[in-house]
């Protein structure tokens, strides 16, 4: 059961995936990334991580990719001129490269993970909002705090690029 | 006995002449001038008489000049019996020239100049005599250069004089090369260069019969000599020499400078007389000088050029003397031959004087009528030098040619051949300057006193100078060699039939010369060109130096080779920087494509490889 | 504070001075600068004091105070008889160098003076400094003034020599702070007595590579500086584009940091690796000395001709240290000391020449003599000096080295005679060539010796006769010290000679054997 | 899990500084709107009042040491000394922006607020001892600079090198945390301290293989961020087009704070792998230096060649990583000071050259300046001089004792070629000499305005600290050699 | 079909996902389209993430992660301005377009 939705959101986040890279226009890949990122939820609830489940779906797909997608329509930006030549070595080697950075990822975690047992569905109930929370409030509470300085520089640097001339 | 004062009154006056010269009238440069070498003559002689028979060398102590390790080097000076003879050439000789010089150079500009150099030069001609040790002999042989230097360049108007300066100049620098080369290696054998320490130590050494140390030295002195008194092969300096103003002829290169080598090798005479393959050396260098410069001697036509090669000529016989070990006869002919080459140059100098400044034979003749004085002075000079009975050049040029028969009979064969040609040659000059009509345009004149005094004087000395026996006076030093009357008249008897031959080809069969030398063209342009020594010099040593250094060393190694290296590197690392920075396309996909390939290299390197270390 | 800690510093202080006087006065900056290189020159001539009137030991006038504690950096300074002789002769240069740019610097004058003084500051350091890393540190500032000197106030293409000039030397000296600082890792210290000691004692024992790659280290920077051949091109741009004060400080004080270099550091400490490579070295010496003259000859322009004159002279300098004995040592000594002062005077007369004629091209002269006797007396004179005439300088320079190399190898001797020949050679010419003939109309228009231009030569006139006459006054001194360097590396101790040992050297051994016996107490 | 979850009033000292700027950073956004943008001097006073005060902070907070907020943040030497670092630089970019933005007539007070956000993440960054604060510190100081980078937003060269810093900086970021995650899953925590320690203890092969691929993954982010090669490519052309006060900024401050985290990661957390990364970073140090000097060779643009100027300074600490023993922490530390210094300085006179638009960025518009503006030509002189690494200043001693710190790690080599690296760049910086000193002043010389007072402080702040550090040394070297002990 | 995966399927699925991230990174022209991929690779590393703190049963994973997606809005704000910039100045989203400073 588990290795099934596993295979069947897999398959999803990567044809998501695969297609955020290959279609041409953005509006289409910023749906695919969505695709991708609910199917991350679902895996992740099997992980345990009820709360980032939820956060995925809210904050990612809910607020990030609204922000995407306003955007896309606000500059109405088209599709890509395919015309246009992409330089040699992005198009060749890049190719190259990404399937070594893949072999080797893989490489490693297929020879060096220590094997441990497989995942089962509800193994790891550590992932509640309450452990979360607590542990958001106590150990991680200075990073937690910090973060809010991060959301000021957002809006500053928001406002300071994009209002309107005064 | 306060030796110092000799060579510091010349120096005295070299300095007030040198520093205030340009201000002072004539009268007190000539009052400086004259002043301080008859000061120093007169001090020559005082030091002389006070010191007796000098049966043992006399030796004052100064200071230390350098003093590094061992190597201690003192200001000595020292006198013996064979010092005593050149003090007495050069300071007496010197004195009349100087005499003779306020006459001749009446005319010139840059007067006191002359004569500060020339004060100069009797400084270091006296230190050199002086010497007690190698290094301040060589103080005074690279001092005497400078001066010769300078007087041959003396009219520095004019290219020839000042390239001649500088021939002479750089020549003898070779020859110093051998010197001080010696002075390194005499150190190196006996640790000091101090003359009694260095020829004791050598008189206890073996007889060398290879090329060992003391044969090197030897050599290297020789060389020495070669380059300072005109031998080969380093005699091209001389001839060109004459540029110089005639009384310098007269006194550094005829009576004192020149015969500097002679009397180095002479003072040298512990070395050369253990170093038997030297002497020879000397003696056959000696010979094949005398005779080469004799012929050259044949064919020249001006005068101061004549009397320029018989010079070399003799000083080769000087050689010969020393090489076949009669070194008292060497230093006998050395002083006679001071007394009558400087009165030939003199009266040279006085008929050149005579003629404002004509110096070519075939514009003269006749000139007896005009100047008495110096045609019987320079009459006398004539017969001394071709060995003429009972005048000086008869006794010290016999005691040579004896020695040489002693030695090795063809070399006296040779000796007597070259003193024929060397009376046919000078007496050729007196016949076509004195006899016949007056070939040239200007007004002969006698000269004042100021010069024909010094010429009467010194002609007296060579007729009479043979009478002072040098070779008895320095028995104590070298080894006398015995008397050969008959040789002695063999030689004679030549020289008399040079002179006769000479007075059939100039006096009595005008135009034989011309035919003769026709006859015998060849040989004869090939004399009258000096065997195009100079030229071949040019053409093998001086011309392809300049040549490469410009082309090949300076042009190629140095512009090229190097700096084109170090430029080179400057301009790879420029290009280096052009492909460097083509790493920056500027397009983020690009670089986006550089850090993946960056962090795979990181991976595998760390990842990994890194483990193998 | 010593009295050479004082000599060291008033440049410096000198220097921040002039930073604050107006640009406008530029007739009191230039007084200024005089006198106060001028009370330098006053002050270090009290150094000589424990030289001549007493007998001072190793060093004398020491001060040691810490300056960076981790890593332990010291300013230690201090002379000896070679460090005194070198001292003396940049603060005697400087005011003269002043004096030579009264007129010829015009523009920007403030800074020139000011760089002349720092340039001093400098130079003095690098020869007192007995710690490495404070010999470095001098050894680099003196660059930078020099660089300016060079690049602003220089001739056409000064641009070019004054950046060829720095990085050349930079490579090199970076070099030898990799040599310092592996050498401070292994002993812990920059101090140079202390590591010398250490060497000696063997608590610093580095391996035979390591010493070798050390003195590698050290050597290339030195060379670059001598300049030795093949590394030299920089030196004749260098002298041509600087200013005659540059091309002076240049030939006769900065050339000889390198060799004093050698002599100081190079040799003593690694003294197994230098008498290895010594044949090597002295092979390039040699060429350098044939080589320089003979390029020297065909030169047109005569800054170059005195500039590859220095590369010939030097090369003696090399000759004599790397000959391992005491007379080569005296000689290498007392040869930097007249190559400054003959070689300085005729950087200062060719500038005399290039402000009267405004060209540098032999070709434009030729007939001086007549319109200025006197320049052409003291030309001749300093002629005669560099090469090399007995009674003045150099020959006793020139003499030692010689035969303290013969005493080694006799070929190597006949070798570098040839020079001594060549400079004759070169030298005549240039001056046939300038001085003689008959003058052009645009050179009798040439004016003779002023009062100022007399103040600069005569000084230098008397002390070219002085130390060629009386060497007694400096050798001695010299000699004390360098005995003290020579001790672990004399050649005595095994010299191939044909016929045995030479008399000469069986004496030095026993004489500098007994040096070494009184040093060690 | 530690103790104590309530903060104590220590541990909020410890953070004092984060705390003075963040909130002089939000007063001032309150604040203008009250009193209105064009009270420039205002929000100037302002931001350097916080600075100040967080600088004092700074100091205070040494005495203090210790871990706090349950070992997220450690207060130690090393935290100090880049946090004061950070702040210094802060100051001096405040000091050199503020009439080069009433220059642009850019709004001032958004640019302080980031400035100080800026500087408190790299605060931070500085004394943080955890995957995550670094990770945070690093994103509030990255993106504020992105902002920094692009603020003048009409200017295209601001667009292009935001953008540019901004797509690759977060990229790079995305491996960093691809690195984290791994080291996380590999030794169950984030924890530097707790990482070392696993790292020594249970390290089985192929943990330590995993340990390594996590360092690799990382290596790249913090390389990218002190644009250490082969990762500098962003750097010139972000330093071109940002404002040149901005460029001054980013080459001194987030710089020397990545460089701090890269340290205290490499040093202590990847101290027991250090041989499978040393001849990485070996050879990085080498490449680092060989392109930033080669490439800077033909620059005419003298923000982008001072960008690789600094691309081949980033090589030097690099070296000084290589030899990860103590010495060459110390060394790191002196050097980055003394980079501060003079790289603040050049590029403060830049900034004072460069003139409305940017107009004047080349190297041959300097022409001259040294006898048109003796004085400011003369400590630029100073600058570059220390560049080159001339004695008697910083970036001679600092130089010499990274050089030292590898040679005492064997790095003979590496030294040789460094050193010799350093004779190339005398080349580039005295072309710049050559042109104010060599040069007839042209109309951009001739036109050029007096110094601002903001400036000149600056340059005679920088100046006076170069030469200290060259001359005295000692008096920061003592600092940065005892606080140097990393994971000891 | 196993009761339960092993780790290494999860793990790899987020490599996936980052070499894809990468892959757009690279290929894609629009820079919309670019930063997008950004996310793609965070997204990654979160499950990354996820997936240790599930192996090592700890929550702190998530935490990270938490704090990742915190970044990542707080990039997308910024970088969606920076953008906007861009666009305003250049009238264009190709990003091959914005290269005007190079070498």
């Amino acid at each position: 059961m588990t290795a099934l939705i596993f295979l069947i959101f897999a398959g999803i986040a990567v044809f998501c995936g695969v297609s955020l890279v290959a279609q041409t226009h953005p509006i289409a890949s910023a749906l695919s990334l969505i695709g991708v990122m609910g199917s991350l939820a679902v895996i992740y609830l099997q992980l345990g991580g009820e709360f980032i489940a939820a956060a995925q779906m809210i904050v990612y797909a809910g607020a990030i990719m609204v922000l995407f997608v306003f955007v896309i329509m606000l500059l109405n930006a088209g599709a890509e001129a395919t015309s246009r030549q992409i330089p040699l070595l992005s198009r060749y080697v890049g190719m190259f490269l990404l399937a070594a950075f893949l072999g080797l990822i893989s490489f490693i975690i297929q020879a060096m993970l220590p094997k441990t047992e497989g995942v089962v569905f509800g193994a790891f109930q550590g992932g509640t909002a309450a452990a979360i929370g607590r542990k958001l409030f106590t150990v991680y509470l200075l990073p937690f705090e910090v973060t809010s300085v991060l959301i000021l520089i957002a809006i500053l640097g928001a406002i300071v690029l994009a209002r309107r001339e005064v | 006995m306060l030796l110092w004062l000799i060579p510091i009154f010349p120096l005295l006056g070299f300095l007030l002449n040198g520093l205030f010269g340009r201000k002072l009238p004539k009268s007190m440069i000539n009052l400086f001038a004259i002043g301080s070498v008859a000061l120093s003559f007169a001090w020559v002689v005082k030091t002389l008489v006070g010191l007796g028979p000098l049966e043992t060398k006399y030796i004052e102590h100064y200071f230390t000049w350098i003093q590094s390790g061992p190597l201690q080097i003192n200001v000595d000076f020292a006198v013996d019996r064979l010092t005593a003879v050149m003090l007495m050439v050069v300071t007496g000789v010197g004195l009349l020239i100087h005499i003779y010089s306020v006459g001749y150079m009446a005319e010139e500009d840059g007067y006191y100049r002359f004569f500060s150099y020339l004060n100069l030069f009797m400084f270091f001609m006296l230190v050199l005599v002086l010497a007690q040790n190698f290094l301040v002999l060589f103080v005074g042989w690279e001092g005497v250069g400078l001066c010769s230097y300078l007087l041959i360049g003396y009219y520095f108007l004019e290219q020839y004089a000042t390239t001649a300066g500088n021939k002479a100049f750089i020549v003898n620098r070779i020859g110093d090369f051998g010197f001080s080369l010696a002075m390194f290696l005499i150190f190196r054998q006996f640790g000091s260069l101090d003359f009694t320490k260095v020829f004791d130590a050598a008189k206890n050494m073996p007889s060398e019969t290879t090329y060992g140390t003391l044969t090197i030295i030897c050599l290297l002195l020789l060389l020495g000599a070669t380059g300072k008194s005109a031998q080969i092969p380093l005699y091209v300096w001389l001839p060109d020499a004459m540029a110089g103003p005639t009384p310098v002829s007269a006194l550094i290169h005829a009576a004192t400078m020149v015969t500097a080598g002679v009397y180095m090798t002479a003072r040298s005479a512990a070395f050369f007389m253990h170093a038997p393959i030297a002497m020879d050396w000397v003696a056959i260098i000696g010979l094949a000088t005398a005779f080469v410069a004799a012929t050259i001697g044949l064919a020249q036509t001006d005068i101061k050029k004549v009397f320029a090669y018989s010079t070399v000529s003799q000083l080769g016989y000087m050689f010969v003397g020393l090489g076949v070990g009669a070194f008292s006869a060497g230093v006998f002919h050395l002083m006679t031959h001071a007394f009558f080459k400087a009165l030939l140059f003199l009266g040279a100098g006085a008929v050149i004087h005579g003629l404002h400044g004509e110096q070519d034979l075939r514009q003269m003749g006749g000139l007896f009528k005009h100047m008495r004085i110096t045609a019987i002075t320079l009459l006398c000079a004539s017969f001394a030098i071709s060995g003429f009975p009972f005048t000086s050049g008869f006794f010290s040029k016999d005691a040579i040619l004896v020695a040489a028969y002693e030695h090795a009979p063809w070399m006296y064969w040779v000796g007597v051949l070259t003193a024929g040609m060397t009376a046919f040659y000078v007496f050729r000059a007196w016949f076509m300057a004195f006899t016949g009509e007056y070939r040239g345009h200007a007004h002969p004149h006698e000269s004042p006193l100021v010069m024909t005094g010094p010429l009467m004087l010194l002609a007296g000395l060579s007729l009479v100078g043979g009478f002072i026996n040098i070779p008895h006076w320095l028995e104590p030093m070298f080894p006398e060699k015995p008397e050969n009357q008959m040789l002695a008249w063999i030689s004679a008897g030549v020289g008399v039939a040079g002179i006769l031959l000479a007075y059939l080809f100039y006096v009595a069969q005008r135009g034989l010369a011309d035919s003769f030398a026709k006859a015998m063209n060849g040989f004869y342009t090939l004399v009258y060109n000096k065997y195009y020594i100079d030229e071949l010099y040019n053409a093998v040593v001086v011309r392809p130096l300049v040549a490469i250094s410009r082309t090949v060393l300076w042009r190629g190694v140095d512009a090229g080779l190097i700096d084109g290296t170090v430029n080179g590197v400057g301009t790879r690392s420029r290009g280096i920087g052009s492909i460097l920075r083509l790493l920056q396309s500027g397009n983020i996909r690009t670089y986006a494509a550089w850090v993946v390939l960056g962090s795979i290299v990181v991976l595998i390197a760390i990842g990994f490889a890194g483990g193998s270390k | 504070m010593t009295l050479l800690d004082l000599v060291i510093f008033l440049p410096l202080a000198a220097f921040l001075l002039i930073l604050f006087l107006p640009k406008e006065h530029v007739e009191g900056i230039r007084r200024f600068s005089l006198v106060a290189s001028l009370a330098i020159f006053v002050a270090s001539l009290g150094l000589i004091g424990p030289y001549w009137f007493g007998n001072p030991g190793k060093l004398a006038f020491e001060t040691d105070l810490p300056w960076i504690n981790s890593p332990a950096i010291r300013y230690h300074v201090a002379i000896d008889g070679i460090s005194l002789w070198l001292v003396l002769l940049t603060t005697l240069l400087t005011p003269l160098c002043v004096l030579v740019s009264w007129k010829s610097v015009q523009k920007r004058a403030k800074e020139f003076f000011a760089f002349l003084l720092l340039l001093e500051f400098g130079l003095i350091g690098v020869f007192c400094a007995f710690d490495l890393f404070l010999f470095f540190v001098f050894w680099e500032v003196s660059l930078v003034p020099m660089y300016f000197l060079i690049g602003v106030w220089g001739h056409e293409r000064r641009i070019y020599a004054a950046v060829k000039f720095f990085v050349y030397t930079m490579a090199g000296s970076m070099l030898m702070l990799v040599g310092i600082t592996y050498l401070y890792n292994q002993a812990g210290t920059f101090d140079y007595a202390k590591i010398m000691a250490g060497l000696q004692n063997g608590s610093i024992a580095p391996t035979y590579q390591e010493q070798l790659l050390l003195f590698l280290a050290f050597f290339i920077a030195f060379a670059i500086k001598v300049p030795l051949f093949p590394l030299h091109t920089w030196l004749p741009d260098a002298h041509v584009e600087a200013p005659t004060a540059g091309s002076v400080m240049l030939a006769s004080v900065m050339l000889k940091m390198g060799t004093y270099g050698l002599l100081r550091f190079c040799v003593p400490m690694f003294p197994v690796a230098a008498r290895n490579c010594s044949g090597w070295i002295v092979t390039l010496a040699i060429i350098g000395i044939i080589y320089g003259a003979l390029v020297a000859m065909v030169q047109p322009n005569m800054k170059k001709l005195v500039a590859y004159s220095s590369v010939s002279h030097l090369g003696f300098v090399v000759l004599g240290i790397f000959s391992f004995t005491q007379q080569g040592f005296d000689g290498a000594v007392y040869q930097m000391l007249n190559h400054g002062v003959s070689t300085g005077a005729l950087f200062i007369m060719v500038g005399f020449l290039y402000e009267r004629r405004h060209s540098l091209e032999i070709d434009a002269y030729g007939g001086v003599a007549t319109p200025t006797p006197r320049l052409a007396t003291a030309f001749m004179i300093t002629m005669l000096a560099s090469i090399g005439l007995p009674m003045l300088n150099n020959f006793v320079g020139e003499f030692l080295v010689l035969q303290g190399t013969a005493l080694v190898n006799f070929k190597w001797a006949v070798f570098a005679a040839i020079g001594v020949i060549l400079s004759a050679c070169y030298m005549l010419w240039l001056y046939q060539r300038v001085f003689f003939g008959k003058a052009s109309a645009e050179v009798s228009a040439l004016k003779d010796l002023d009062l100022r231009e007399y103040a600069i030569c005569v000084p230098l006139i008397i002390l070219m006769v002085w130390m060629g006459t009386f060497t007694q006054s400096f050798i001695p001194s010299i000699s004390t010290s360098t005995a003290v360097i020579l001790g672990p590396v004399d050649a005595k101790r095994d010299v191939h000679v044909h016929n045995g040992l030479p008399a000469a050297l069986r004496a030095q051994r026993s004489l500098s054997l007994a040096k070494e016996q009184v040093d060690a107490r | 899990m530690p103790a104590n979850f309530a903060p104590t009033a220590i541990d909020y000292l410890r953070i004092l500084p984060e705390i003075l700027m963040i909130i002089t950073g939000t007063l001032i956004m309150v604040l203008e709107p009250l009193i209105g943008g064009n009270k420039r001097n205002a929000f100037t006073s302002v931001t350097l009042v916080g600075f100040i005060a967080a600088l004092v902070a700074a100091v205070a907070a040494n005495d203090y040491p210790g871990l706090s907020f349950s070992n997220m943040l450690i207060v130690d030497g090393f935290a100090t000394f880049f946090r004061v670092l950070v702040i210094a630089v802060g100051i001096f970019t405040v000091l050199s922006s503020s009439d080069y933005l009433r220059r642009e007539h850019a709004a001032s007070a958004e640019y302080y607020a980031l400035l100080l956000f800026s500087v408190a993440g790299q605060c931070i960054m500085a004394t943080a001892n955890e995957l995550i604060m670094i990770f945070i510190g690093l994103e509030i100081s990255s993106i504020a600079t992105y902002i920094l980078a692009g603020y003048l937003r009409d200017d295209k060269r601001n667009n292009e090198a935001a953008l540019k810093y901004f797509l690759l900086g977060s990229f790079a970021t995305a491996f960093l945390l691809y690195g984290i995650a791994w080291i996380y899953g590999t030794t169950g925590s984030t924890n530097l301290g707790e990482i070392r320690n696993f790292l020594m203890t249970g390290g089985s092969a192929r943990n330590l293989t995993l340990a390594g691929t996590a360092a690799a993954l990382m290596f790249v982010g913090f390389a990218f961020k002190v644009s250490a090669a082969p990762f500098q490519i962003w750097a010139p052309d972000v330093y071109q087009g940002a404002p040149a006060p901005v460029t001054l900024f980013m080459s001194a401050g987030p710089k020397a704070a990545a460089f701090a985290v890269f340290l205290r990661v490499f040093i202590t957390a990847f101290g027991p792998i250090t041989n499978r990364w040393e001849p990485f970073v070996w050879s990085s140090a080498l490449l680092t230096m060989v392109i930033g000097n080669f490439a800077a060779l033909l620059q005419n643009n003298i923000k982008r060649l001072m960008a690789y100027s600094s691309i081949a300074h980033a090589g030097y600490v690099m070296v000084a990583i290589a030899a990860h023993n103590q010495v060459g922490v110390a060394a790191a530390m002196f050097y980055l000071a003394a980079y501060a210094c003079m790289n603040v300085g050049a590029f403060a006179v830049i900034t004072h050259f460069s003139r409305q638009g940017e107009k004047y960025v080349n190297v041959d518009d300097l022409a001259g300046l040294g006898w048109k503006q003796p004085v400011t030509a003369a400590l630029f002189s100073i600058f570059l001089l220390s560049l080159i690494g001339v004695p008697l200043t910083g970036g001679f001693f600092g130089k010499f004792y990274i050089f030292k710190a590898a040679l005492d790690a064997n790095l003979v080599w590496l030294s040789i070629l460094g050193l010799l690296n350093s004779a190339v760049a005398a080349y580039y910086y005295l072309r710049i000499l050559v042109v104010m000193y060599m040069h007839e002043p042209g109309e951009s010389t001739l036109t050029l305005e007096p110094l601002s007072p903001g400036i000149r402080t600056t340059l005679w702040a920088a100046a006076l600290g170069t030469l200290i550090l060259g001359i005295f040394p000692s008096l920061l070297l003592n600092f940065a050699a005892n606080s140097s002990g990393l994971g000891k | 079909m196993p009761a339960s995966v092993p780790i290494s399927w999860y793990l790899i699925l987020s490599a996936i996902l980052f070499g894809l991230g990468v892959a757009g990174f690279i290929y894609r022209r629009n820079i919309i389209t670019v930063f997008m991929s950004i996310e793609l690779m965070l997204n990654a590393v979160n499950l990354t993430f996820i997936t240790f703190s599930y192996t090592l049963k700890k929550v702190d994973g998530h935490i990270f992660s938490f704090f990742v997606m915190v970044v990542a809005a707080a990039e997308a704000a910024v970088g969606l301005a920076i953008i906007l910039t861009v666009f305003k100045n250049r009238e264009t989203l190709m990003i091959d377009d914005v290269s005007s400073m190079k070498y």
